[in-house]
Formats: structure tokens, sequence, C-alpha cells
């Protein structure tokens, strides 16, 4: 099989990091080509090198044999090359089939908006990715996003298509759906690389994979006959433990009680319906479902960013319904919010100001008004050594971190302040295996101190690994609430499609 | 060396500015040198000289102060102008009425009086509608400078606040509110030792605030990211309306300053545009407290600097304005040294390659 | 009783224009992704300019198309600050409008002395609309305004197709919102804020020139009196788009001219000229509530290559 | 930006401030005179306007006199302004305005040995400081039968019969208020049951809204508008203009602004008092304390009367002056509202 791309001992450098520094790729045409890597090993880095968006430092890049030269994603476009990114390139104020088009619009002088509209439509329902091509982006949730910009790459019938991360935010049937294109798009003889931190999913779409590890492409072997211990392995250069060990329950009284809670989201939707619930001492509870039921509503509500229309939320038997989110969070409620750039950090504090974000205003940090700067920094540089923060230095603004160290600074700041209530919404979003092993054991450790834990995530590999009790939620209810050690990936599918089920003995 | 680089590129992109501003004024046929000249020497060329560019630097400092603040919680207060005039209103009003207090503590008042004006110009109106509305706070704050001024005029132009008779001014302050300028050097500038010393307790206390108070980060946690801010249980609206009640207030302060130090009654041609100036003092400054008394300075002695450039040179004010705009914008582009600098490192590095290769 | 008298709208619009046509320039440059402040250096600039030349060719076209140009290259330095250099694009502005009214002022007295400039400077033609200027009440309106408010009036509604309804609209938004998005789809962002910039320049110079060879024949030193800065607010009030800006512009020109027709019953002028302030905020709070701007406007964007 | 290109061929025709005085004589003591104008500036087409043609008339009709201006950017430059030509050992020191009254005096006191004159300020009891009042209501009376006259009896084409003048004034400051006065008591003198509408723009440099103001007079019915604005004044003339109405001028003749429009002008001899003043310092004549300048020594007044009104407006307005003249008309300073 002819190779259709080359990348030949390519260097990327930035300021200070060797994001690229000697990566050798051949992708054939027809294959699907993996690439797997810790967070940080330079896999975006790559495919941006190769989209035009960076220039390399030094290398070689071939496309069909030919060196090519990209100053800018306009070249790379025209020599046929389609990219999803990891991290959203949306128009949140443009309307989906706009994002779509963009660059590429059907008409003239004039904008043919309709036309426009209609060519997204035909996509959408030939790709199986349904999504109402006049609606806002900015008003889709994140998983509706995702599909959007796979649409993007589509519309553009690439020679060859990078895909980085899309299964992030899929649901399984969408993931399913995405696979089923793919194959198909191999069969046309379109090699797509495929980037995901997910073991299973590299195992089962790819057929070749390629590792990196530290800005260096480690080895690339042929999908049939690898184990997930064995990638993770290659990954992350040690033994990685893939299944976080808990030991039995024990769960005691109730910590939050929640009564009928109904929540209307910033845009006055009506998203949380009456929800019932208890999350007791000592226990993780999951709530499993699909995006944009309401779930991370219902987070918001509890943490107070979002006020309850009724209902009643208690605390330790106290009623914190009508409390600001800064008395709920001295009375115990710690968060860790699912936008982790947008809600979590001040990306350009550095890393000791985030991590007093929270409690700046109680001693040792501040004192009558004025802070202590001191104290801050003292407990900084033990939480960075505890959580393993790299690069260990609280000088550094949040921004310059990675992002799964940027979750490691949220975590360990939520965590840090022995909290009664931990909600941990999508903790481990776009982490690699080994930091999501390091959250996991903070969230059991937590839970095995006798805090509640409250995980919401769309990953149900997650769910199922930590919860102690799953609560399944369509539609703005809880459809069901089953024991962790009961549920299966099928039953809660089924539920997450607003089948109830009794409720368990749970 | 971060710190070296942050002093050095302004200077160097003014210098540019300089440059060019020579050019210009060689073209209009004017000798630039002669012109720079009696631009330095009427900033600087005499004790007389520099106290009236410290007169001039004070109130775009105090100002400068208040809208850093603004700035850095995320808020353009673009109508300092406004609550400077009702500071210096709200100064004189009570500097003539109440004059049976004694001399210390009728100070105090009024100027804790303009300070109350200042601030609740800002927080009231557009403080609670940015925050409860969301208006926004360029309409606002500029809506409400143009009516300050129109109130104040209005006062003495035949409102209450006209002193008797045929000149629309206020009666003068009680002398004992005044500030006393205590040697002749001073109140030939106009200078009060007594301003100084509020104008250097007013940028330690906007950097304390700033940096060292549980509020000042509150603010700046606002200014930078209002969403993280608000999860972290921060009051993303009290923020709102203080941030902009601070800024009214150091521009209050200054008007109080400025009525009690230097003009002593309210009078028409109070106006100087301070409140614009002070704009791009604090943004020259990255609205940062120490920033702004450099930035302040500068813009105190360019103003200084450009009357004595018409007296001595003949060249008009407006020539000033000419070489301000310049280097506001040449400062602006200071980035543009390092780019210069690197693109020509690489350069001549290519270079040294070439023949290698 | 005064809504009834048809002056007040002759003035509402004649108000409007000079406040509508920088703020629709400002909305070019914003939806792009530069924030703008500069609209009242280059109002004066092109003011100036337009008399200028007007004086110097015998012809008022002339004038504005010399106002045009030198607007335009004015705009051209902000966006080369903005975009290549990536500096604050606050304090360009501000720089400017220091720069522009010292330049304006300094040539007027240079030029043309301290007694202004010449008194037969020609101005662009006024004209009434046949037929509509019969019209009672709305007919007042159209009687003999400057052919540069009906230009004006026109452009207005040209600019919202344009940013609205063509492709090339459609990627100068997507560059004011998320210029890194428009790049991967091979959009060129420095391109097209260039030109939403000097089309800002272009549309405020014309605002310039309509108060100094449109109405008038002539340029006094800061004639624009503010009007650049309170178009700044009218473009947001008008929600970044050429009609809203235009909406607003028409609001402010209502209420300014209220103040004035109310003017001569004992009330001091002072307390009347608040009323388009107030109305500004009262409509802001009671009508129009929360304006977000373009999401990447004021961030430079630099493509890391 | 642009301005570099064309400027540069300004430097052929500037007709700024000389600096180099005139030596071609030798007779009078060479003398140097500074004039501070205030925030108005040179360019205000008002008194500070008034009184650099005043100084620029001394330096070319008078020998060796030295003349230097400074605009003053804020109010807080009155001070150091005169301070600086008081040290520098100029004579004579000219302060534009009765804002900068409590700066003349704060320095006159320092600089004993300097002349002083403030234009449009009564300052008395400082023996090196004159003050130049202007009775502008005056002229403003005279101007204000001019318009009463053609108002009353239709002299004019395209007069209307509501019987309305507009003012279109400044500031509601004294030098503005006192023409307007002025121009009500006279015309209400010869048209007792015309109207007067009194606007004020609250700008002296903005002549759209000055045309603007002026352009709602008109719909009002007033056919003569009497702007007291500076800059902003223009534009009201120039919309008198094009509405085929009168205009009355302020401060100078300015019929050349809209020859045919501008029936007459109140005219205040700004320029007079500059230049009798720094005569006087030059021939050692000075004088400090109150110097009128009123009907009687021409200090005020009107400019020719346009040649197409008759006669009998000429005589009313002897008339009127003959009136005051003898103080059988007091003309009042304030406003009517
Ligand atoms: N623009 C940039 N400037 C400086 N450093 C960068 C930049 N982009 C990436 N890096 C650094 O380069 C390294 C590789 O980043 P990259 O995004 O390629 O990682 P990744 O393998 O895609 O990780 P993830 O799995 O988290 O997406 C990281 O250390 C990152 O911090
Ligand atoms: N614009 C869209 N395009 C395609 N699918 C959508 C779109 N909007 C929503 N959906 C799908 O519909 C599901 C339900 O979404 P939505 O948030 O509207 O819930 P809902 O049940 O309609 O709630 P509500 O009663 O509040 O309207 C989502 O999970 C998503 O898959
Ligand atoms: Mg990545
Ligand atoms: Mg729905």
């Amino acid at each position: 099989m002819e190779n259709v791309l080359e990348v030949i001992d390519l260097k990327k450098w930035f300021p200070g990091v060797k994001a690229n520094d000697g990566v050798n790729l051949s992708v054939r045409s027809g294959e699907v080509h993996a690439i797997l890597g810790e967070n940080g090993a330079g896999k975006s880095t790559l495919m941006k090198v190769i989209y035009g968006l960076l220039e390399p430092t030094a290398g070689e890049i071939r496309l069909f044999g030919e060196p090519v030269h990209f100053r800018s994603p306009r070249d790379a476009i025209r020599a046929g090359i389609g990219m999803v990114h990891q991290h959203f390139m949306l128009i949140p104020a443009f309307t989906v089939a706009e994002n779509v088009v963009l660059g590429d619009e059907p008409g003239g002088v004039r904008f043919r908006r309709r036309e426009a509209s209609r060519l997204v439509r035909q996509l959408s329902e030939r790709y199986g990715l349904a999504v109402d091509p006049d609606a806002k982006v900015g008003d889709l949730t994140v998983g509706l996003q995702q599909r959007v910009e796979i649409l993007k790459a589509f519309y553009r019938k690439a020679r060859v298509l990078i895909l980085d991360e899309p299964t992030a935010l899929l649901t399984p049937q969408e993931t399913r759906e995405l696979f089923r294109i793919i194959r198909a798009l191999k069969e046309d003889g379109v090699p797509v690389i495929f980037i995901s931190h997910k073991l299973d999913e590299v195992l089962e779409v790819s057929d070749r994979v390629t590792v990196m590890r530290q800005g260096k492409t480690v080895e690339t072997l042929e999908t049939k006959g690898a184990t997930p211990q064995m990638l993770a392995n290659l990954m992350v250069g040690r033994e990685v433990v893939l299944r976080v060990e808990k030991p039995p329950l024990q769960a005691g009284e109730p910590v939050l009680q929640v009564r009928d809670l109904r929540v209307r989201s910033a845009d006055r939707h009506e998203r949380v319906k009456g929800v019932n619930l208890e999350v007791r001492r000592g226990e993780i509870l999951g709530i499993a479902g699909i995006d944009g039921n309401g779930q991370f509503e219902f987070a918001d509500a509890i943490a107070g960013l979002l006020r309850a229309e009724s209902g009643e939320i208690r605390l330790e038997g106290r009623d914190i319904t009508h409390l600001s989110p800064a008395r709920r969070t001295e009375l115990g409620i710690a968060y860790v919010p699912q936008d982790r750039q947008l809600d979590g950090l001040v990306l350009s504090f550095d890393l000791a100001d985030n991590l007093i974000l929270r409690d700046f205003r109680r001693p040792p940090f501040s004192r009558r008004g004025i802070l202590n700067r001191r104290a801050a920094e003292s407990q900084a540089e033990q939480l960075i050594q505890t959580f393993d923060v790299r690069p260990p230095d609280f000088r550094r603004r949040a921004s310059e971190l990675s992002g799964g160290n940027q979750q490691k600074v949220i975590l360990a700041r939520e965590v840090s302040r022995d909290p009664v209530l931990l909600i941990a919404a999508q903790p481990t979003r776009g982490l690699d295996v080994g930091a999501i092993e390091g959250v996991h054991r903070q969230l059991v450790r937590l839970r095995n101190e006798g805090r509640a834990v409250l995980l919401i995530s769309l990953e149900l590999d997650e769910i199922l690994s930590l919860s102690d009790r799953i609560a399944v939620m369509h539609n703005g209810d809880i459809v069901g609430i089953v024991r962790g050690e009961e549920a299966t990936r099928e039953m809660l599918g089924l539920m997450m499609t607003g089948q109830r089920r009794k409720e368990g003995t749970a | 060396m971060k710190a070296l680089r942050s002093i050095l590129l302004p200077v160097a992109a003014s210098l540019v500015a300089i440059v060019i501003g020579a050019i210009l004024v060689a073209a209009l046929g004017y000798h630039p040198l002669s012109v720079y000249a009696s631009l330095v020497s009427g900033a600087f060329g005499s004790p007389v000289n520099i106290g009236n560019t410290l007169t001039a630097s004070l109130p775009l400092i105090i100002i400068g102060l208040g809208i850093a603040i603004s700035f850095q919680s995320g808020l353009f207060n673009i109508g300092a102008d406004g609550q400077y005039w009702m500071g210096a209103t709200a100064a004189a009003w009570v500097g003539y009425h109440f004059t049976s207090l004694p001399g210390v503590l009728h100070m105090i008042l009024c100027l804790v009086a303009g300070m109350i004006a200042g601030a609740l110009w800002a927080a009231v109106i557009p403080g609670l509608t940015k925050a409860f509305v969301g208006a926004h706070e360029v309409i606002t704050t500029m809506m409400m400078s143009y009516i300050a001024i129109l109130f104040a005029r209005y006062l003495i132009e035949g409102g209450p606040m006209q002193q008797k008779g045929y000149i629309p001014q206020s009666p003068p302050i009680a002398p004992n509110t005044q500030f006393p300028y205590f040697a002749q050097g001073f109140q030939q500038a106009q200078l009060s030792p007594i301003s100084i010393v509020i104008t250097v307790i007013a940028v330690a206390a906007a950097w304390f605030l700033l940096y060292k108070t549980t509020l000042g980060f509150s603010l700046r946690s606002v200014g930078l990211n209002a969403r993280a801010a608000r999860y972290a249980g921060i009051g993303v609206k009290s923020s709102i309306v203080t941030a902009l009640g601070l800024s009214g207030l150091f521009a209050g302060l200054a008007g109080s300053v400025q009525m009690l130090g230097v003009d002593h009654q309210l009078l028409d041609g109070f106006s100087s545009n301070y409140g614009y100036t002070a704009i791009v003092v604090a943004l020259l400054a990255r609205n940062n407290p120490i920033g702004v008394v450099i930035a302040g300075l500068f813009f105190g002695a360019l103003t200084t600097g450009g009357q004595n450039m018409q007296i001595a040179s003949n060249v008009p004010a407006s020539l000033t304005d000419v070489l301000t705009g310049l280097i506001i914008f040449f400062v602006g582009c200071e980035r543009i040294i390092p780019q210069v600098i690197g693109w020509y490192r690489r350069r001549r590095s290519l270079r040294a390659q070439t023949p290698a290769s | 009783m005064i809504f009834s008298n048809p002056e007040i709208w002759a003035l509402t619009l004649s108000m409007a224009i000079p406040l509508a046509l920088p703020a629709v320039g400002g909305t070019f440059s914003e939806r792009t992704g530069v924030v703008n402040i500069a609209m009242e250096g280059i109002m004066l600039i092109g003011a100036f300019f337009g008399v200028a030349f007007s004086y110097w060719t015998g012809s008022a076209w002339i004038g504005l198309l010399a106002a045009i140009i030198c607007g335009a290259l004015t705009a051209l330095a902000l966006a080369w600050g903005a975009i290549h250099v990536s500096a604050d694009q606050t304090v360009l502005g501000m720089g400017i409008n220091v720069f522009a009214a010292g330049l304006t002022t300094f040539l007027l007295n240079t030029l043309f002395g301290y007694s202004g400039t010449p008194v037969n400077t020609p101005k662009l033609p006024s004209f009434s609309i046949p037929g509509l200027d019969a019209i009672p009440y709305i007919g007042i309106i159209f009687r003999n305004q400057s052919v540069l408010m009906y230009i004006g009036i026109v452009l207005v509604f040209l600019a919202h197709w344009f940013l609205f309804s063509t492709r090339i609209g459609l990627r100068m938004r997507s560059v004011g919102e998320n210029p890194l998005a428009a790049d991967t789809l091979g959009i060129p962002v420095w391109r097209l804020r260039y030109f939403g910039v000097v089309l800002s320049g272009v549309f405020s110079a014309i605002g310039g020139a309509y108060l100094s060879i449109g109405v008038l024949n002539g340029f006094t030193s800061n004639m624009t009196s503010g009007r650049g800065y309170i178009a700044l607010a009218a473009m947001i009030f008008g929600k970044w788009t050429p009609l809203g800006s235009f909406g607003a512009a028409l609001i402010f020109g209502f209420s300014t001219a209220l103040g004035i027709v109310l003017q001569g019953h004992g009330v001091s002028s002072n307390i009347l000229q608040m009323i388009p302030y107030a109305l500004t905020i009262l409509a802001l709070t009671g009508l129009i509530g929360r304006s977000t701007p373009p999401a990447a406007d004021g961030i430079p964007y630099e493509p890391r290559r | 930006g642009c301005g570099t290109n064309n400027s540069s061929s300004g430097t052929t025709n500037t007709s700024n401030s000389g600096g180099t005085g005139n030596t071609t004589s030798t007779s009078g003591k060479t003398i140097k005179v500074g004039l501070v104008t205030d925030t108005g500036g040179l360019n205000d087409n008002s008194f500070n306007h008034l009184a650099y043609v005043g100084m620029q008339e001394a330096q070319k009709d008078l020998p060796n006199i030295q003349t230097s201006v400074v605009q003053s950017q804020s109010e807080s430059d009155y001070v150091p302004n005169l301070s600086h030509f008081a040290q520098d050992g100029y004579n004579l020191v000219i302060a534009v305005g009765y804002l900068m009254a409590d700066a003349v005096q704060q320095v006159a006191r320092e600089y004993p040995k300097t002349h002083f004159l403030i234009i449009d300020d009564s300052i008395t009891g400082i023996p090196n400081v004159a003050s130049a009042i202007f009775q502008s209501q005056q002229a403003g009376y005279l101007a204000g039968v001019v318009a009463g006259m053609v108002q009353k009896n239709h002299l004019l084409k395209n007069i209307n019969s509501h019987n309305t003048v507009g003012v279109v004034g400044g500031q509601e400051i004294p030098p503005v208020d006192t023409y307007i006065a002025g121009f009500q008591q006279g015309f209400h003198s010869v048209d007792p049951t015309g109207k007067v509408i009194v606007e004020y723009t609250n700008s002296f440099n903005d002549e759209a809204a000055g045309s603007q103001y002026a352009q709602n007079e008109i719909s009002q019915g007033a056919d003569i508008i009497f702007p007291v604005a500076g800059g902003t004044g223009i534009g009201s003339i120039k919309a008198a203009q094009s509405a085929k109405v009168y205009a009355v001028g302020v401060d100078t003749d300015q019929s050349y602004l809209a020859p045919g429009t501008v029936i007459t002008s109140a005219i205040k001899r700004v320029d007079t008092s500059v230049f009798d003043t720094i005569k006087a310092v030059q021939d050692g004549t000075f004088k400090s304390g109150v110097n009128n300048f009123d009907l009687s020594n021409n200090g005020v007044g009107i400019a020719p009367i346009i040649s197409s009104l008759p006669k009998s407006v000429t005589d009313a307005v002897n008339q009127a002056k003959q009136e005051i003249l003898s103080g059988k008309i007091q003309v009042s300073t304030t406003v009517q509202k």
C-alpha cells in the first residue's frame, strides 16, 4: 500500500517546550491510523503542523510522495486535508449551517442561506449525525457541537482526514455511527488519522497504532494483537492500573437531600424537572445520562449557580436552597466544573492564586480582608507536590499548563478544602489514562474518608467503575437508581434513553 | 530583566514617536531641536516649571488610579470626567456651606463629600444597571458624565450654587479648607504639598487594595474571568458595583483635591478633560498603580511643556497634541520593537548560516 | 404638540446621520474583531480634509473623496497597530483621537489662519426629493437636505445587507467571533480585519465630511464635539448592527432635537440638554438590556506559525 | 496619517503668530507683549481671536513691538502662562476672558513691574492691572433695534408675519448674556409684541449644532437669527443663509460670512482695546483700573447696516444711540426669560 502521508523527523519547538521532537509517521491509503499518547505528548501539535496551523521547526512532511510546505490551513485545505479539532473551532454566534459551510459557502456575492441549510441537512442525514442546521451553535450541548465539528470536516470532502479526539463527547451510539462512516471512508481509500484516549475505541476502529511519548514517536504497531494494558504501558512508560480498587461501601447518613427540584437553565428552559435524590456520607453517587438531559444544570443548582425554581436542597439537614454560592462554599460544597478553562480557573492568575480562589476570604489566606500571600504559597507548594502538578512551580500562570495539569489544579483545590460534598462534573474529560488514574484515586480516597461524592459523567465506564450507586437522568428527571455492582452498560444504556426501571434495593 | 524591559520598551517607543514628530515638525517649517528643547525645559526647566508639571499630573494620577481599578475589574469607566466634576462640585458645596467647622475637619469633610459624590455617580446608575440589567458601562458612564457636567454648569449658571452677581461661579470655599501652599514657590505653581501627600496616599491605597486585599482579589478575578469568579463564590454583581464605585471614588477625590488645592471655587472653565487623558494614563500604565504615577507625570509634563513650547518657539499648542497622539500610538505599539529586533536577529543568523550549509 | 412639529423630525434625521455613519463604521471594525474608538479622530480628519480639498480644488466632491482617502489612511494606521503589532486597540484609538484633534487644529491654524476656513469653500449640494417633499410632515424631512444625508441612509441599509447577507459579510463576522476557527477554514483573518477597519475609517470620514461640507462649508477646531464617542455608544446600543446603530442614532438625534425644541420656555438649557443622555440610559436599561460584543472583539489574532 | 503630505505645502502661507519683532522703525521703545487666551483658543471666532487681531495690528502699525501668544489648554494653565510671560520680562501681558480674573490678580501681585490687561472683567486696586469692560449690551441693543425695525415693518424680502427673531447663545455666561439682554431690549423697544426665542447650544465650536438650533428657530417662525456663540454661531448664520432668512453677526463685522444675509453685526472692539493698551504701555501712559468700552468711545457698536434697508433704520439706530449716550435709556444686562 502506498504512503499517503509521511512525516519525517519532524520537530516543533515552543519556547521552553519541545512539543514534537523527532516524529516519524507514515499513513497508508485506506487505513485508520490511531495515535496514542499521554496528555501533552504532542499529538495535537503534530496534527496542527500537518494542517498548516503551525510551522515546523525542522523536518519534512510529504503528501502523496511530494514534500509540502503549508503556510496556513488554506494551503492544507487546498491539498485535501481535513481535520476535526480537539478544541472546537466553532463560532457560537453562528448557526450550524453557517459554521459548516464557512469558507466554502454557496452563493455568489450573496450568501445563500437557505441553500446552505439544505446542504447541511443533507449532509447530516447522510452521515447519521442529526443536528438542526438552523440552530445556533452556542445553544447546542457540547455533544451536538462535536457533531457539527465532524460535519465541517465531511463537508469539505478531504483526501486525508484527521480526527483529534472526535469521540470525547459522543454517545456510544454516535460513536458507533462515526465508526461506520470511518469504515466507509476507508473503503474509498481515504486514510483517517484517529486520536483518542479511549483504548477500546482505538482497538475497535484502527488498523495501526502509533504511540507517542514526550514529543517522540515510540512505536508503530498493528492493532491486531494489541491489548489495552500493553498500549497503556507503552504510552506511559510504566505499569498502569486500569481499574481502581475500592473497599466495600461504608455509607452513612445522608449529606445531600434534594426534593422536587426544578431548575431552568440560563436560556430559560426547564432542564431539571422535579428531581429527588440523596447522597450519603462515604459513597460515590454517579449520575449517568446523555448530554443535555439536565445533569449539569442539576449540579449547578446544587452549587448555587442556578436558582431553584421550586423544591428544596438540604446539606447535612440544613436548608441551603436559597443560599449564595459563597455561603454554600463555606458550608462545605466543593465543585469541579465541567469546563475547566471557562469556569474553573482564572487563566492569567498564577497557580498559587488559583489554588486559593475559593478560600481566599478565610484564614490563613486572609485576615480582616488582608491577603496573606505566604500562606497561599505554602499551600500551593504542598498541593502541587501531592497532586503531582507539572511543572511544579506555583508562579506559573494557569494558562501555561496543559489541560490535564489544569484539571489537577482544580481538583487539588476542591479536594483540599475538606468538603462535605464534592460535585465532580466530567472530571476526567480529555485526560490520558495515567491522569485519569490519579483523579479516580482522589475521588475514591475522599469517599473512603467518609465524604459524599456526586460524580456526573458522560463516560459510562467511568460511572461504572467508580460509583456505589448510579442514578440515570433522562429529560430532567431521574429514571432510576441502581447499585454500582449490579449495573451493566446495557441496562444503563436503556435507561438513558428514558426506559424506566423499578427502583432497586439501593 | 522583565522590569527593565517594561521600562525600556515604552521609552524606546516614545523615542520613535519623538523622531517621527521631529520629522513632522521639520516638515512644517519649525526647528525640531528647539521645539523639543522648549518642551523639555517648559516641563522641567525650573522649580516652578516642575511644580506646574506636578500640578497638572496630580489629578491625572488620582483619576488614573480609579480607571485602573475599573479596568482591572473588567469594566471600562469612560465617564471619569463627570465623576471628577461631581467630586469637585460636592467639595465646593461643602466647602462654602459649613463655615463654622474647624479647618482640618472641614477639609476632610470636603474630601469625603467629593469621594462620595464621585463614587455614587459611578456606582448607582452605571454600576447597578450593569449588574442587574446588563446595560453596557461604556454607554452609561459616558452619558452620566455628560449629565454631570451639564448639572454642574446648571448649578452655577443661574442655579442654586451661583455666587451673587454677574459671573457664573460658586462662592469660594472657606479659607480654612483651602490647602495651604506653605511656600512662595508652591504658591506660584498652585501646588500644595497636601495635594502631593494625598496623591501618594491614594497611590499606595490603590496598590494595596488591588494586590493585598481580598476585595482586590475578587475584583481582579471578576475582571479576568467573571464565570470562574462566580463558580468560586465571588459575587459578580456586587463586584461590578463596587469596582465602578471605587473608580468614581478616586475620580471624585481628584475633583475635591483640585477644588481644595487649586481652584477654590467651581467655575465654568473647570473642565479640562482630565477624565479622558486619565484613561490613556491608566492604559499606558497597564493598569498598574505605580505605572499610573509614571504615565501621569509624563502627561503632566507634556501639557506643561507644550504651553512653554508655544511661547518659546511660536508653535501652536495643538502641535503638542499631535506629538502626544504619536507618543500614545507608538507606546501602544511598543511590541513592535522586540519584534523588529527578533526579525533582524533571525535574518542575521540566517545569513550567517547560509554560507555554512 | 411638539411631535406634530415636523421640524423635530427633520432635525432628528440631520442629527442622526453624523452619528449613524461612524457608528456603522465602528460596527464594521468591531465585527471583524478590532475595537475602534478612533471614530472621533477619523471624523475630524474627514471633516478637515473634506473642507481643505474642497477649497483647494473648488469641488466639494473631490473634497469628499479626499476625506474618504484620509479617513481610510488613518484607519489603516489603526489597523496596522491593532493587527500586525497586536497593540492594545483602545490605546491606539485614543492616540489617534488626540493626534487627529491636534493635527486638524494645527493645520487649520497654519494653513488657513486663526480666522478659520474661507467662507467661499464649496459645499456638497442639498436638494429635495421630488414627490417625497410634497407629502405633509414626512415631506419636511426630505426637503432641502444634504446629498450626504440621502447617501448616508442608503449606506446604512447597504451596510446591513453587506454584513448580514453576503458571503464576505459572513466571513468578516466569523473573523470577529473566532479568528482561529476562521483560520482553520482557510479564511484570511488579517486581510478581513484590515478591510473592516478601513471601512470604518471610510464611514467615519464621511460622517465628518457631512458636518464640514455636507450641511456647512467650513471647519472649526474640534467641530465633531464628541460625536464620535456618542457614535461609539450608538454602535453598542445598536448591538453591533448597522440598522441597530442607525436606530440608536435616531433615538439620540430625536432626544437632542427634543432638547432643542423644548428650549425657550424658561427651563435652563443645561437641564434640557441632559435629555438625550438621560433618555439613552433609560432606553438602555428599559428596552435594550444586555448587548454582547462580537466574541473576539479587541483580541488580537496572532497565528502561531 | 495623510496630514504630512499636505502640511508641508502649508509652510508657504503660514499666517500664524509673528514671533519676530518689527525692527524697521527706531522710534518708540521696544516692548514685549504676551497674549494668553482662555481655553477657547485663537480660533474661537470671538474675543480671543479679536485680541489677537488687535495685537497683530499693533505689531504692524507701531514700531518695535514684539509679540507672543499662548493658548491655554486648561484652566489650570492660566497662572503658569501668565507668570511665564511676566518672568520673561514681558512689558504687557494680556489675559483674555473673565475666567482668568483670579489668575491675573495672583500673578500681577507677584510681578508688580509687569503690566497686565484683562478683557471682560473689572479688577481694581492693583496698580499694574488694567481691565477692559465692554458694554456689549449696548451693541446688542442697537442690533435689536435693527431687527425690530425689520420685523415690525417687514422691510426685507421673505420676512414673515410672525415677528419673531431667534437668538442662539453659546452658554449662559456674561459675555454672551449681555449681548442677548441688550438685543432683547432693543428689539422690544421697536416691536413690543414681537417674540425673541433664546436658546443655548452649550458649546462654542459646534457649527453643526449652531446650524440645527437656528433651523429649529426658523421653523418656529424666526427669520432673523442672532448667534452669540463663537464658532457655533457661524453654523447658525449659514443656516439662516440657506433658509433664505437673515442674521445678525456678533463681535466683529460678520457680513463676509454671508453677504446679503447678515444685516448688521453687534460689535465689541476687543482689538481696539488691545491696540490702545499696547500703545499706552509703549508711550508710558498705561492707566490701571477699569477702562470702559461703550458707545461713547466706540468700544462697542454695530457694523454698517445692509444697504437694502431704508434710511429709517439707520435713523432709529442713531436715535437709540443718542438716548443711550444721554442716559435716557438704561440697557439691562440680564436676559429676560
Ligand atoms: N502554542 C503553544 N505554546 C507553547 N506550548 C504549547 C503550545 N501548544 C502546545 N504546547 C505544549 O506542547 C506540548 C504538547 O501539546 P499537545 O497539545 O500537542 O499535546 P496532546 O498530545 O495533544 O495532549 P492532549 O492529549 O492533552 O490533547 C504540551 O506540553 C503543551 O503544553
Ligand atoms: N439542534 C439539535 N439538533 C439535533 N438534535 C438535537 C438538537 N437539540 C436537541 N437535540 C437532541 O435532543 C435531545 C434532547 O434535547 P433537549 O435539550 O431539547 O431536551 P428536551 O427533552 O427537548 O427538553 P425540553 O423539554 O426542555 O425542551 C438531545 O439529547 C439531543 O440529542
Ligand atoms: Mg491534544
Ligand atoms: Mg427541547
